[in-house]
């Protein structure tokens, strides 16, 4: 696992709610290929008319339960498995 | 003297939220006026059909719900941060009181307690 | 997908005040059932509060402290919290409390106490080294 | 300015992720000093963790628990630690241990377990109830 | 202590960074002849060239000083006596 | 393999930046790489003449100065928050790096850990 030169695609897992800082600063932080994993908190995204997700966007399917969005058609909803699967096939992660 | 709560945090992510609601019905147990007041992402608790068994939680749906009977006078939440989260009349909890600004709403209150 | 990866998990977020605790348990659940190894949970910060031997919940909550060092026990894996966030937060083990002559201990089991050089290991070692924050 | 008010201080917001601890405690030095009187320090939610007992930071760093515990006793004002909160937590009493059949206890002199009741009764008679929140 | 029909002047206690979504919410909630206080994170605002403070605005210097703002002239510098007697003075204290 | 370490909290209201410096040194110490990026109203962290005093902490600004000393390779701050913050380059701890956004901060570093 060397640096490379061209970043490889990265899994970013986004906990916080939309409405603090560090939720747009990972937005903008994304690159084509990247893929968002909402948990927690950040699942509100799903429902939020202010907030630009991207394509590769997952949500956990236990957060969005929990809120009442799991019907929410905005977005790929996963289990704590597949979020397991997705830091197994990025060797880059990063938390935010 | 009525205390208004404020909750201004998203639901679930942390306690403050739950505590806060426990202040309100500890004053409402103890007889002493109480409301709520939602704003921002704490407008997300009001939303209908939550089910935190997933995340080994219980749902506070219930406990919102049943806040009239145990004295709570009012619920109260921000009109722009529900259009913002798409909670929509049908999507809220009944009994709730859609207000157009933060700064009229604390208005309307003697004593102001903001969610840790 | 390469299976059988070895996983640092560092939380950093304390049960309550955060869902940190909650999400990394059905992660690492869910990572030993796809086979793959936790080398080791690492707790920092807030997460400290996690290995509180007398955090006592009331009977119909979740008992995240609880429920993970069960899962530690059952996996024999190994929990670490970071000396320096646990003195300063009031989590210390039996060797602390005589080292600081203080009136009890509070470690549960079977976490450890140690420094951040289990961190930088985790760094060099593991496959993965996955981070479970606070919400603020 | 009605000088010797009564004041109800509460804290929401724990020793190291938050700056609360240090704010209130300055602000109770000065309430002293200009001749009012505190009711009761309340502390709620993350708050309880300014009781541990065990709290043990470096000794170049400032003791928070340490100084609060001293402010009470001093000015013999006194400190509640909400109940709830602080079970869950792992802040607990020699009754709590008892009744819980914990290893140990952690309450800090001269605070004292108690239910929101304190803090219903401090906005009931305190002339001020003044809240001392985390920074999230 | 009795309700009023008109609210009496305010005591705005604000210790959120103004990154953090209640430092907005609490400079719109601000009425004339309020006072605003900032305390901890709050105070760097004072060097926040997107934070219109109000006039009635206030900081405690101890924090200023602690962030190396002690020398910047947009704010009034209270101590934290100056604080006490604040809360005395007004009857409706807000914390933020 | 570089870990940069990135902060985004103010400093002095609570700990979990101090915590997060501590990372950094303690990386250094295993002679690990390692670099600091700070990012919103993190980048305060970094103004001179900082005197916690009054507040009962450390100054974090000695320790800052001596990063690089301890081997860490480059601190790094997002140009836009220091300029949001009136953060001038006489304001600044010495042998900071601009950086004009954090994507491209973060694109040069394999490892990236928020402070939590």
């Amino acid at each position: 696992m060397t640096q490379e030169q061209t970043i490889q695609a990265t899994l970013h897992i986004l906990n916080k709610s939309p409405s603090h800082p560090r939720f747009a600063t990972c937005l903008a932080a994304l690159h084509e290929g990247d893929t968002l994993a909402l948990a927690e908190n950040a699942v509100l995204a799903v429902t939020d008319s202010t907030a630009g997700l991207p394509r590769n966007c997952v949500a956990l399917g236990a957060d969005l339960e929990a809120r009442g969005l799991a019907g929410n058609p905005n977005v790929q909803i996963i289990s704590y498995g597949d979020l397991v699967r997705l830091t197994a096939e990025h060797s880059r992660t990063v938390s935010w | 003297m009525t205390t208004l709560i404020v909750i201004d945090q998203a639901p679930y992510g942390s306690w403050s939220g739950r505590e806060a609601l426990d202040m309100v019905f500890s004053l409402a147990a103890f007889d002493q006026p109480a409301a709520l007041l939602f704003i921002g992402a704490g407008v997300n608790w009001l939303r209908k059909s939550q089910d935190a068994g997933g995340i080994g939680q219980k749902t506070v749906e219930k406990n919102l719900a049943a806040a009239p009977v145990f004295g709570v006078e009012q619920i109260l939440a921000e009109q722009s941060a529900c259009e913002r989260f798409r909670l929509g009349e049908g999507d809220r909890l009944n009994g709730v009181e859609l207000i157009p600004s933060v700064r009229d709403a604390l208005d309307r209150f003697e004593r102001i307690v903001f969610a840790g | 997908m390469s299976p059988g990866l070895s996983y640092t998990l560092v939380i950093t977020g304390a049960p309550w005040s955060s869902q940190a605790p909650q999400t990394a348990l059905a992660f690492a659940q869910e990572l030993i059932a796809a086979g793959h190894h936790i080398d080791r949970v690492f707790l920092y910060g807030e997460g400290v509060h996690l290995a509180s031997a007398l955090s006592t919940p009331p009977s119909d909550e979740p008992d995240w402290p609880g429920q993970w060092a069960d899962f530690l026990a059952d996996n024999q894996t190994p929990g670490v919290a970071c000396i320096a966030s646990a003195l300063r937060r009031g989590i210390v083990d039996q060797g602390e409390q005589a080292r600081y002559e203080l009136s009890a201990n509070n470690l549960r089991q079977p976490y450890q106490i140690a420094g951040l050089g289990e961190w930088v290991e985790g760094n060099l070692k593991s496959d993965r080294v996955i981070y479970f924050h606070g919400s603020h």
